[in-house]
């Protein structure tokens, strides 16, 4: 018997509420496109994402299904088949507010949720366009004597919390520890998330704690609120080290959504098909 | 012998900037940056020198095992020499724009966004600026948005920022005590006067303005037969496209 | 041929300089015993000793050898066999500087370094005789208009580089890869370092980041400045998940250091021996 | 019927605290503890409920994989429920000092030091302190150092703090309002008379002051049968001691 919370899609996709702050991975750390799918199905409204530190089809498809009223990233976009186009549009409307953000800002935000501190420092930053457009962060003068200078001017950046984070792993252990490799990033996001729910290809029949190395390479159970197995779960995006991306489609999909219309007929199909 | 392409040139004209580093790292979407870094890696090799390239593209070239933020954490802590940044916009200060142009808050054409780039900028010592079109629309006389500034005031921790600007045209070099760049070296169909008319900003010229300079035999044979395969495990496109492979 | 600058013992001892802030790792991360022998037979002068967070028969021997200035740490002690009697000596009777800390803080010291920020923020410790103690410690009011609660004191502490690290390693591998596991304390302590020195049992023919999950266990070469083969470097210490501790013989040390006498004895035959 | 250890008692009594937890974290030198930890886990299982342990002391009962500073970053997130603390002296205030006797700058004799205490007091909800011997030495009016103080002003981020203490002669409960400790059970063999001379500190009486309770049989079969060999594990010398196993 595993033990673990096993939910079906469906009722991962009901753990996420309208307005929800919530977690997206790169394309690099597990995109779980088949739960995205189910989302929009369910016509979920008013979502701000929190990207760590980029989006790619995911937000734009949610962004034009018009799921989306906010988004907090350092990028945006389809890689080599180009801008994204609902977010750019949206974002040249007025349609969703966008909170332009920088990698390691993203990072360092939700490092002090995973501390519970209120804000993070940062170097850099300072004098950009994104620091003057963001309210949220604050500029003070080093107030520390015993390091750094003491005239320097100092980022802080708030803490910030997710309500929920899904995310697709290629493998969990049936005591319900995630795989993540190197994609550590994806233990940041869910030490500063209040849910995390995780889509997966397979659930393995051992305890990965039972051997030191493999271990190490796990997202720990205790963080985890509910697992859900979904084959082929992050197409069209890659699942490193088990599937890359479906070029093809993606592009179709870069083609399609230069217009509203073209996205809608393409969403039309992929949604329902 | 096959002609020498455009981006073989720049490849090359990018790996003579990194000759002395120790720890080169590569950003998204960047295969001349990326054969460049290994292109140096390979030369250094042959001279008995260590030379580590980052490539966060690529699994195989990627020495990093604390997540995304690694790279900002290494870089941060001085340990990456040179990396790569574009731009939308680059300004005569060496300002940079990955936003979109337009005023940011009735933005006209929205871009991706400013990735890691206002930190970067500000950490590592050599960021060489590398965008291929050379235009007035690209580089201008100042950016619309500015991700990451050129320059910064003295009491701003800043031990890095801009040292080259490298387009499909020219080599500038970055003068951080004018704030100016300064034309370093053309290619070789290309004219002062029309580097001129092209580029949106104002800027100095070397006394000793030459063209880039064309790589060796050597270089040239280790690029083709071997750098291209390494970059075909993660820009499989570009690869394709420069070298058939 | 190893890709890495493969060191002798006593050249990575030559390495470590009078004075210098030195990195210890605690009894479950990788003890440089064999290392530390040969320290003390070098007769190493004014070392302070950053322990993360905790120390135990080395930081004591190098203690009663007269190796120390300083140690700033959350404990030394023997674990099960009592008291670490040199430090405690030392400390009644005024022969080193303590800076008395807590865990969480040695590790946000060295993470603020890891980030290279001035200083990072703390929660709780306030209102501690640690905090009162440590003058390079410093409470503001929290500035962050946006998270917290403005009239909240927050603990800042410094950031801190070291000088120098060596901590023994179960294996390395041809590329100078070392394989830390879940010892992740170890990478916090190696990004804070500008120099960095391994000694480990054995050098491995492969390289780890051939695999995802390999590489996922492993402490990049990218911070390592040297390595040396160092059989049973971290008796009588353990090295977790290869051998455990000789309890018979720090039990001996824990009885022969109650004494400055009782200690010069149990050094000169673990010394020379 | 083998007769009860005083340890299996305190194990006993502690189990009782920890009904209602999801996530108890155990640290260094703590068999009794964590011998609590894994009974109630397996007390839960029986009844269908899944309480995790975390026993940092252990390979096999550790949750962790983000490094030693996991344990701190969890509970500071509020995802630990439970965690022991002891001290060389704990006062009437619930002051803890781990630290050493006599003033700081001049310490008499020097104890291993805070370890984390001085962040868990404030964040784990449900703090037990833990201290077999009671004893005016040990049970102090006011401890010399603080390595983490009882309680806090309003204005401080505390969600967490002592809610009981117990000792191999009486458990007593903390009132935060009161800042003070109440006496709830003493051991069988032992007087309240006995326990107020034995204590440094002035503490109320619970109206029901009662014994406490000897644990039943399935407890204690459960106990030796199947904690014994988990505690073996991680604390061999403890388990051999207790058990023999």
């Amino acid at each position: 018997m595993n033990q673990f919370n096993e939910l079906s899609l469906s009722e991962i996709v009901d753990e996420v509420k309208d307005g929800d702050l919530i977690g997206i991975p790169a394309d690099y750390s597990g995109v779980p496109m088949e739960f995205t799918k189910e989302l929009i199905k369910k016509g979920i409204k008013d979502l701000r994402l929190y990207c760590l530190p980029l989006t790619t089809i995911q937000g734009d498809m949610l962004i034009g299904s018009g799921c989306v009223s906010q988004i907090e990233a350092a990028a945006v976009t389809l890689g080599e088949f180009g801008l994204a186009p609902r977010f750019s549009e949206a974002v040249e409307t007025g349609k969703i507010v966008i909170k332009d953000s920088t990698c390691p800002a993203l990072h360092a935000q939700l490092q002090a949720t995973e501390k519970s501190v209120p804000f993070m420092p940062l170097r850099g930053v300072i004098g950009s366009d994104i620091q003057k457009y963001r309210k949220d962060w604050q500029v003070i003068e080093n107030p520390m004597k015993s390091s750094g200078n003491k005239d320097e001017p100092i980022l802080l950046l708030p803490a910030v919390q997710l309500d929920v984070l899904i995310f697709h792993a290629p493998c969990v252990d049936k005591n319900g520890n995630i795989q993540i490799g190197r994609r550590r990033e994806l233990a940041t996001l869910a030490h500063a998330s209040k849910n995390v729910f995780v889509t997966t290809e397979q659930i393995l029949d051992i305890d990965l704690f039972d051997d030191e190395l493999s271990a190490a390479t796990c997202l720990p159970a205790l963080y985890i609120d509910g697992i859900s197995v979904v084959k082929n779960g992050a197409w069209p995006c890659a699942l490193p080290g088990v599937y890359g991306a479906d070029n093809d489609e993606i592009k179709k999909y870069s083609i399609a959504a230069k217009t509203q219309k073209g996205f809608e007929d393409y969403m039309k199909k992929y949604l329902f098909n | 012998m096959i002609e020498l392409k455009r981006e073989e040139l720049l490849i090359s004209q990018l790996a003579d900037l990194l000759i002395n580093d120790k720890h080169i790292a590569v950003g998204a979407a960047s295969p001349i940056p990326g054969a460049a870094a290994l292109l140096a890696k390979e030369e250094a090799k042959i001279q008995n020198n260590r030379l580590r390239v980052t490539i966060l593209h690529s699994n195989k070239y990627n020495n990093f095992t604390d997540g995304a933020r690694e790279l900002f954490d290494c870089a941060a802590q001085g340990r990456i020499d040179t990396f790569f940044l574009g731009g939308v916009q680059i300004d005569g200060e060496a300002n940079i724009n990955l936003v979109g142009t337009g005023s940011y808050e009735n933005i006209q054409k929205r871009f991706p966004g400013s990735f890691g780039s206002a930190l970067m900028y500000f950490v590592v010592p050599q960021i060489i600026l590398f965008r291929e079109e050379h235009s007035p629309r690209t580089l201008v006389n100042k950016v619309d948005f500015i991700s990451a500034p050129g320059f910064s005031d003295e009491n701003i921790y800043r031990p890095g920022g801009p040292k080259f600007l490298l387009t499909n045209r020219a080599l500038f070099k970055f003068n951080k005590q004018k704030k100016r760049f300064c034309l370093l070296k053309i290619h070789n169909n290309e004219s002062l006067e029309n580097v001129i008319k092209l580029t949106g900003f104002k800027f100095d010229v070397d006394d000793n303005l030459t063209n880039m300079s064309i790589p060796n035999e050597n270089r040239i044979n280790i690029l083709r037969s071997k750098i291209s395969y390494m970059v075909s495990e993660f820009y499989p496109e570009f690869a394709d496209r420069i070298w058939g492979v």
